[in-house]
């Protein structure tokens, strides 16, 4: 019974309520929320796994115990969420956008409460507290009609989600009489022999909302609305933790995951788990072709977040030890390389004023220390060695291999060098190339901001040479998943199935030729600085060509022939479902309204007929 | 004997009722509406209900017919008022 | 004629006042005027009000008041009528009168504002 | 049987200053307001004292002749809780009526608010099924005449649909209570609650059909309920308050005391009423229906107030679908959503009227950057939509969530039910959240509002509850709990207490 | 069923609907004691008639009263003949067993009864509010009409008085006596254009005559521990003073009705002018 469990969820509780009061004052506001998160990661240090806290909820007539627990996985997920959360407060601190501190605490009540808790009252209460707060935040964005029409969307469908876990909640109460998650999951792994079909309808209501949550394939839609309109300080942790939920959630409900004899197997794992790796692969791949037509920056990352999902939960399917570790290291990376990437854009869009790719350019000088944290963000996004992003997309693809899916393998492949392509868009338009004069007077992210970069840079370096710190809390998770965890040497190595890699080494090698290559551009080339307008049609512009401004920044339609072969597909809008299900409820709602004609005889009309109608009734019956 | 005399109460009601309903006027559908509160005065005499008899006859036929022409008057003036 | 008789004594109130208390019926659902849908309403209150002073009646009942000549109880057995609904429907009549008044009132203020009588017209411009 | 002769002052004060109110009026028009302000403050505390005094449950025995004989008014732990909460809204919105009731006959006006409120206690605590008819009619008739109070015409056309299709109802209902009164010769609803059975099924189901239309009217279930949009609307912000607040309650509590005392079959898990076709599954049916007709029709609406107007009737549809459902969860999760709504909806209305008063409009578009001109009303207006909505940390979360609970724990085609109210409680979080997007937009630049002082306690304390019962359900849960217990057990929970000795043998 | 479906169309579903109504009501009737199955002695008001709801009472708290399957044994209930003139302080005693009903044994139905009316009045006086307008070409009625109002009105006044003051002997009680009373001021008013009644006289008549209806109730409640319970002897059967509160009772509400109902007929008569401005 460790108390400090309580106050973990009940700090951000109390901060929330003093920056609600203190919402006048932007820098108190901003303040209270950053040293909240410092004290719940304080708190932190002094919860351990297997301690449990119950308290006892008079409601419903009867007593109902309300019960928190720690495992492995709720203590990692704790800690890269308070700490990128701390992290990412501190950021804000200097930060103008309009991020509404007590929101995030509610957020982060809710994120403490849903990690630890092990009843399902407790769970659907944070979850909703969650989704609402999320909404309200998402409300705050800069560009006032899309935020409002983003929240909207992204309310109904976390609002469905969270009733169709409703729904699942109950039917489990119905069958187990009790409301702890550990009882009704061991209880559905029991019976998931007898009547698979049964097993997977209640799972599937659960993993509904957390394919919704995480923006996995068919309910990603959401996703680039959202975190596009998003305030520009929310972003970072809506995509880097917030996603992380529904994966969480997924692995709660992962070890049932029908592995026993009641299913039919298909290439060596139950079909359920095949279609759920396709639907994570096809999320990786619709992620990466969509995010290269992107002109807005934060969308075009926005699709990649959820395209780094679809990995995660391709490589969780699998159910494999090296699955299950590749799919939450790559959360881990994803959580750190997303959040700097996005905070770094933050910085970049509070300084130039604007999201889209075609207006920026050429902002490495002006912004250097934002410009290589941007660099390693970018660097690690697409998994190239020395940065943390490397190791986890490397076990990804071993334990596909391993799992001798080799079509699903390829289609990664493919996803992985597309992330690469539109990753490489970005980071070119936004800081190499020319600047347009409008940014000459552009300034470096003040001190605070900087301090945060160095961190995140570090963090992304050191977790890429040293992956073996991260692997060992992981390995504990998946052991206590009932898998055999994966043998890490030295910290320095991540062992695969066939090959181990010493991660090290490889970092070194590639450092030194960095060095060396950029030596070399210094001391040879003679390069003069060259404006933006004269370098396309050396000194002329022909009138023909109607070149502005923007279309000189050579992002613009970067991908156009790519855009050409992929035209075909996207004809099939995958939100046409969503977007129809709308209109035919706006549709019947302006029929029924018809009902009230608002003439006093016809309500007459109708209290008599429903009285006959239920007269007949009474005879027949 | 007096169940023939209460039949005859009854279908007299029932005609006033119908030309209630089948009036055009307003003034007439009232008075029809008056006379039939009347008659189930009557036919509360008949139910051996004298109490209900007298209070049906004061309020029912006496007084709501009242109001209901009172009213009609300040509808009829308005129309009246509405064509000059 | 004995059989007529019976039937209706058994029958005719009840048929009486379901027969007003259908026309006043009638009345309120076809007719557009306000006015003819209070007279619908005030016939339906007097069917009901018939209603449930015919079934306090039997055919050998005697007024329920003590008077120096009427006995209401002979040999430990009630004749008189059933005073119960009958104190029932003198409030029901009271409570009619109650609501015709107010009804009545309304619609003089629904024609002075809206200036018409008809039912189909009394509702706001449909935004 | 503990009788509490004292507890008929809960009827009787208020009775005496509404006769006594237009003498105050000669004095002063304010003092007539205040008197009864000062009278509902009676009753709130008086039942305050009730209820957590534990004096119930007892029974207040009219004229010395006890029940089956006399009239009797019964206080169980539903009456009691439900004529508290009746009483603190009703003193609530009549702070808000000292401050938006200037113009106009002000003395009349306070008496039928007066007696409005007074009327929905009675009903809530009366014991004889006639003495509910009379308490009806005193709440409707005084509600007819709210409703039509006012300059806007509107309120003429919606109070006139009211009275039609409500007095229609009153005499169904007069006539299903005449039925059973040819074969059981009572006018108790406890006695007529044991004895149903004896009835003969046809009449039984025909008198029981005519008495739930009757109170559906009311209860604002579907094909009854047509005259709801336009009499919310039509009325002044302040009535349309106390008729969802206050009128809605007085209904649920009458249609489901008779469905489920009078008619309604003890013992079993789930209550279900007797005659040939089951009056509860019945209502189920109509209060989804209405769910869905509320919630879909308000979708489309541009006008607030007829949004609210709206959703409340949905509301009543979700609380008639948690009482239906029969077990005790079902109700407590009904009770729960019924204090809820009354508390929430209340609150929503009086805010729309100081913003009317203020000069802010009533259209979606009136509300666009209403954040930035008073941030106290909008923030009131989201705790109360939030409420509504049923997120955590707001009242509503607690009682749509055992609503769910029970419906799903009940299976069968409630399952479909739930999900069919689960779908329709999406599209209303739609249209309650597109207004607090609208509030919170601040690309528009427009005057301050400022608050004024009177109609912001009645607010500010709504408010506050709402929040306090999010956070601690126990507060109404404890009550709630209780009432489940005596509505879904006839015999033990009700009737015994007011008959002890009917079925001694 | 739009606006504007047409008459025909609406008449005929309106028909089809009733008919259906009645033939469920008659197929309930079919079940209904009726005619000369009518038995009052099934009924609890035998024991309102034969005036022993005491004994009644007696019985039912030690167990007698409700047999096994919860059968009500009204009919054994045993009962002292009543003869009008001689039998002495019954539990009730009004003469009249309907005004017995509606003011004794279910008096709380009365007051919710007054109540009612006097929110009908209210409502109907709160909504035709204004300041009255000179209305100028209205015909103006008659001498004769004058003359014989002004006369017949001091008859009718007193035959009101006599319905109600006689309430708990004869048929009629305070509505009646009231309705009769408001009958013969709706006589002045149609006697003379203009005719104004003294309207603080009828509001404060009003709210007294109610007031002393709640008080008698409450002094019920002080003095005999029960809301409306008759603290008053009940004499001899068929006298004057025999029935304790009842006469008090129907004075208040005959006096209430009638002042209620002709301001409700001033109100309706009087041309008014709406000031919301």
């Amino acid at each position: 019974m460790n108390s400090n469990i309580i106050w973990l969820v009940f700090t951000p509780l109390i901060g929330s309520a003093i920056a609600a009061i203190l919402y006048r004052v932007k820098f108190l506001d901003r303040l209270v929320t950053f040293s909240t998160f410092a004290i719940t990661l304080l708190l932190l240090f002094s919860v351990h796994v297997g301690q449990s806290y119950t308290f006892n909820l008079n409601f419903m007539g009867k007593i109902i115990p309300l019960s928190w627990n720690v495992t492995h996985l709720s203590i990692f997920m704790l800690y890269i969420s308070v700490a990128f959360g701390t992290l990412l407060t501190f950021y804000s601190l200097m930060d103008k956008s309009r991020m509404k501190g007590f929101l995030l605490l509610l957020i982060l009540a809710a994120n403490n409460w849903i990690f630890t808790t092990n009843d399902m009252v407790g769970f659907f209460f944070a979850w909703e507290l969650m989704g609402w707060a999320s909404i309200v935040s998402v409300l705050g964005g800069r560009d006032e009609n899309s935020s409002r029409h983003a929240a909207l969307y992204y309310a109904m469908m976390s609002i469905a989600g969270s009733y169709s876990m409703f729904f699942g909640v109950f039917t489990l109460w119905k069958l187990t009489g009790s409301l702890s998650i550990s009882t009704n999951v061991a209880y559905l792994s029991s019976i998931v022999g007898m009547h698979p079909w049964w097993v997977l309808g209640i799972v599937s209501l659960f993993f509904v909302t957390f394919m919704i949550k995480a923006g996995i394939f068919p309910f990603h839609t959401w996703v680039p609305m959202a975190y596009a309109y998003a305030p520009d300080t929310f972003t970072p942790f809506l995509s880097g933790v917030m996603s992380k939920y529904g994966i969480y959630g997924m692995l709660l409900f992962l070890p049932i995951s029908l592995m026993e004899k009641g299913m039919p197997a298909a290439f060596g794992l139950p079909w359920v788990n095949y279609i759920f790796m396709w639907i994570g692969v096809t999320t990786a791949v619709v992620g990466t072709v969509l995010a290269f037509f992107q002109d807005d920056v934060k969308k075009l990352f926005a699709y990649s977040s959820f395209s780094n999902l679809g990995y995660i939960v391709a490589a969780i399917s699998l159910f494999s030890s090296v699955g299950v570790t590749a799919g939450i290291y790559h959360a881990f990376n994803h959580l750190l390389f997303k959040g700097a990437l996005f905070i770094t854009l933050a910085a970049v869009i509070s300084r130039t004023g604007t999201s889209k790719m075609s207006e920026m350019g050429g902002l490495w000088r002006k912004m250097p220390v934002t410009f290589f944290t941007f660099f390693i963000g970018i660097a690690s996004a697409a998994g190239i060695p020395p940065f943390n992003g490397f190791g986890s997309k490397w076990l990804i693809y071993q334990a596909m291999i391993k799992q001798h899916l080799p079509f699903a393998t390829v289609m990664l492949f493919l996803a992985s060098t597309g992330a690469f392509m539109y990753l490489f868009k970005a980071f070119h338009s936004v800081f190499l190339g020319q600047r347009s004069a409008r940014y000459d007077n552009v300034k470096e992210v003040p001190v605070v901001g900087q301090i945060v970069e160095y961190l995140l840079m570090f963090a992304m370096i050191f977790f890429g040479v040293q992956p073996g710190y991260i692997l060992k809390p992981i390995g504990a998770i998946v052991s206590s998943m009932g898998l055999k965890p994966l043998p890490t040497m030295a910290n320095g190595y991540v062992t695969g199935m066939f090959s181990n890699v010493y991660v090290p080494l490889i970092s070194w090698s590639l450092a030194i030729s960095f060095t060396v290559g950029f030596i070399l551009f210094f001391i040879s080339a003679k390069h003069k600085y060259v404006s933006q307008s004269d370098n396309y049609t050396a000194g002329q512009i022909p009138e023909e060509w109607n070149l502005t401004p923007e279309t000189y920044q050579f992002s613009w339609k970067f991908y156009e022939p790519i855009e050409g072969i992929f035209a075909p597909f996207f004809r099939i809008k995958i939100d046409g479902f969503f977007r129809g299900l709308a209109n035919w409820t706006a549709a019947t709602s302006s029929a029924i309204k018809e009902i009230f004609v608002s003439n006093a005889q016809i309500y007459a009309f109708f209290a008599v007929a429903g009285l006959i109608i239920f007269v007949i009734a009474g005879w027949v019956a | 004997m007096i169940i023939y005399v209460a039949t005859l109460i009854v279908i007299v009601v029932i005609m006033l009722a119908l030309i209630a309903v089948f009036s055009k006027k307003l003034l007439s559908a009232i008075i029809a509406s008056g006379f039939v509160s009347l008659g189930v005065s009557g036919l509360f005499f008949f139910l051996q209900a004298p109490d209900v008899a007298i209070t049906e006859a004061a309020i029912g036929a006496g007084l709501s017919t009242a109001i209901f022409i009172i009213a009609l008057k300040k509808v009829k003036k308005g129309e009246s008022k509405d064509e000059e | 004629m004995q059989a007529l008789q019976i039937f209706l004594q058994n029958w005719i109130y009840l048929i009486g006042a379901m027969a007003i208390f259908g026309i006043g019926l009638y009345i309120t659902l076809t007719n557009e005027n306000i006015f003819k849908i209070i007279v619908g309403l005030d016939i339906i209150e007097s069917g009901t009000n018939l209603f449930m002073t015919a079934i306090a009646w039997h055919p050998k009942a005697v007024m329920p008041i003590y008077t120096a000549t009427n006995q209401l109880v002979v040999n430990g057995k009630v004749v008189s009528a059933d005073p119960l609904p009958q104190s029932l429907v003198l409030t029901a009549i009271v409570i009619g009168l109650g609501t015709t008044a107010l009804a009545l009132t309304i619609a003089v203020k629904i024609f002075e504002k809206y200036g018409t009588l008809d039912v189909r017209k009394i509702k706001e411009a449909k935004r | 049987m503990n009788i509490f002769n004292n507890a008929a002052l809960l009827i009787g004060v208020p009775l005496l200053f509404a006769f006594s109110i237009p003498l105050f009026g000669l004095i002063s028009k304010e003092l007539a307001k205040w008197v009864t302000l000062l009278t509902i403050g009676f009753n709130a505390s008086f039942s305050f004292y009730i209820l957590f005094a534990h004096k119930y449950p007892t029974m207040v025995v009219m004229g010395n002749w006890l029940p089956p004989f006399g009239e009797n008014l019964y206080i169980g732990p539903v009456a009691a809780f439900l004529v508290f909460v009746i009483s603190m809204i009703g003193l609530l919105i009549a702070i808000y009526n000292l401050w938006a009731i200037k113009k106009g006959d002000v003395i009349r006006f306070s008496v039928l608010f007066l007696m409005f409120t007074a009327g929905a206690s009675g009903i809530v605590l009366t014991g004889d099924i006639f003495n509910l008819f009379i308490f009806m009619e005193i709440t409707g008739i005084s509600s007819y005449a709210l409703a039509a109070f006012g300059p806007e015409r509107r309120a003429l056309g919606g109070a006139f649909k009211f009275l039609v299709v409500s007095s229609i109802g009153s005499t169904l209902y007069l006539m299903g209570v005449t039925l059973i009164y040819t074969q059981l010769g009572t006018l108790n609803i406890a006695e007529i609650a044991a004895r149903i059975n004896q009835t003969t099924p046809g009449l039984l189901t025909f008198a029981g059909i005519l008495i739930i239309s009757g109170l559906a009217v009311e209860a604002e279930l579907f094909p009854f309920n047509g005259w709801v949009p336009d009499t919310y609307t039509g009325a002044i912000n302040g009535v349309s308050a106390s008729l969802s607040g206050i009128a809605a309650i007085s209904a649920v509590y009458a249609l489901f005391r008779i469905a489920m005392t009078v008619f309604g079959k003890s013992g079993g898990a789930y209550v279900s009423t007797y005659g040939k076709i089951d009056l509860m599954a019945l209502i189920a049916l109509l209060a989804t229906a209405t769910v869905i007709i509320g919630e879909l029709s308000a979708l489309s609406q541009k006008n607030v107030k007829k949004m609210l107007a709206y959703s409340s009737m949905a509301q009543m549809g979700l609380i008639a679908v948690g009482f239906s459902i029969g077990n005790k969860l079902g109700v407590y999760g009904g009770i729960f959503q019924l204090v809820n709504h009354s508390i929430a909806k209340s609150m929503l209305f009086l805010i729309v009227g100081v913003l009317v008063a203020v000069g802010v409009g009533e259209n979606i578009d009136d509300f666009k950057g209403l954040w930035k001109r008073n941030p106290f009303l909008t923030l009131t207006f989201s705790i109360g939509a939030f409420s509504m909505l049923g997120f955590p940390l707001f009242g509503g979360f607690w009682s749509k969530f055992s609503i769910v609970a029970a419906s799903v724990q009940r299976g069968g085609w409630y399952d479909f039910i739930i999900g069919l109210v689960l779908f329709a409680s999406v599209v209303e979080a739609f249209y309650y959240l597109r207004i607090v997007a609208y509030m919170f937009a601040s690309d528009v630049e427009l005057p301050k509002v400022k608050t004024p002082i009177t109609p912001a306690i009645p607010i500010f304390i709504l408010a506050v509850s709402i929040v306090a019962i999010g956070i601690f359900p126990q507060i109404v849960g404890t009550f709630s709990a209780q009432a489940a217990g005596e509505l879904t057990h006839k015999m033990s929970g009700y009737i015994l207490h007011v008959i002890p000795s009917i079925a001694a043998h | 069923m739009r606006n504007d479906t047409p008459a025909l169309v609406k008449r005929i579903t309106a028909l089809s609907l009733i008919t259906i109504l009645l033939i469920g009501f008659f197929l309930a009737f079919k079940e209904m004691p009726k005619g000369s199955a009518v038995n009052v002695n099934q009924r609890v008001s035998r024991l309102y008639v034969m005036k022993n709801v005491e004994t009644a009472t007696k019985m039912m708290e030690n167990g007698k009263f409700f047999a096994k399957g919860i059968k009500p044994l009204r009919t054994d209930v045993p009962y002292t003949p009543i003869t009008f003139g001689k039998s002495k302080n019954l539990e009730d005693g009004a003469a009249n067993v309907v005004t017995s009903i509606v003011v004794d044994y279910r008096g709380f139905d009365t007051l919710g009864e007054v109540t009612v009316l006097f929110l009908a009045a209210t409502g109907v006086a709160m909504l035709l509010f204004g300041k009255e307008k000179k209305r100028k070409n209205k015909t103006e009625p008659s001498l004769i009409m004058y003359v014989g109002t002004r006369i017949s009105f001091a008859i009718i006044f007193l035959f009101g008085i006599y319905i109600f003051v006689h309430g708990h002997l004869t048929p009629g009680g305070g509505f009646p006596g009231g309705a009769v009373i408001a009958s013969g001021i709706l006589g002045l008013f149609l006697g003379k254009n203009g005719y104004k009644p003294n309207h603080l006289g009828l509001k404060v008549f009003e709210s007294l005559s109610g007031m002393a209806f709640v008080i008698i109730g409450l002094t019920g409640l002080f003095s005999v521990h029960s809301f409306l319970a008759n603290f008053l002897p009940t004499g001899v059967i068929g006298d004057l003073y025999s029935a304790g509160f009842i006469g008090l009772i129907y004075i208040a509400i005959g006096m209430k009705v009638g002042a209620e109902l002709s301001a409700v007929v001033n109100s309706m008569i009087v041309d008014v002018e709406e000031e919301w401005s």
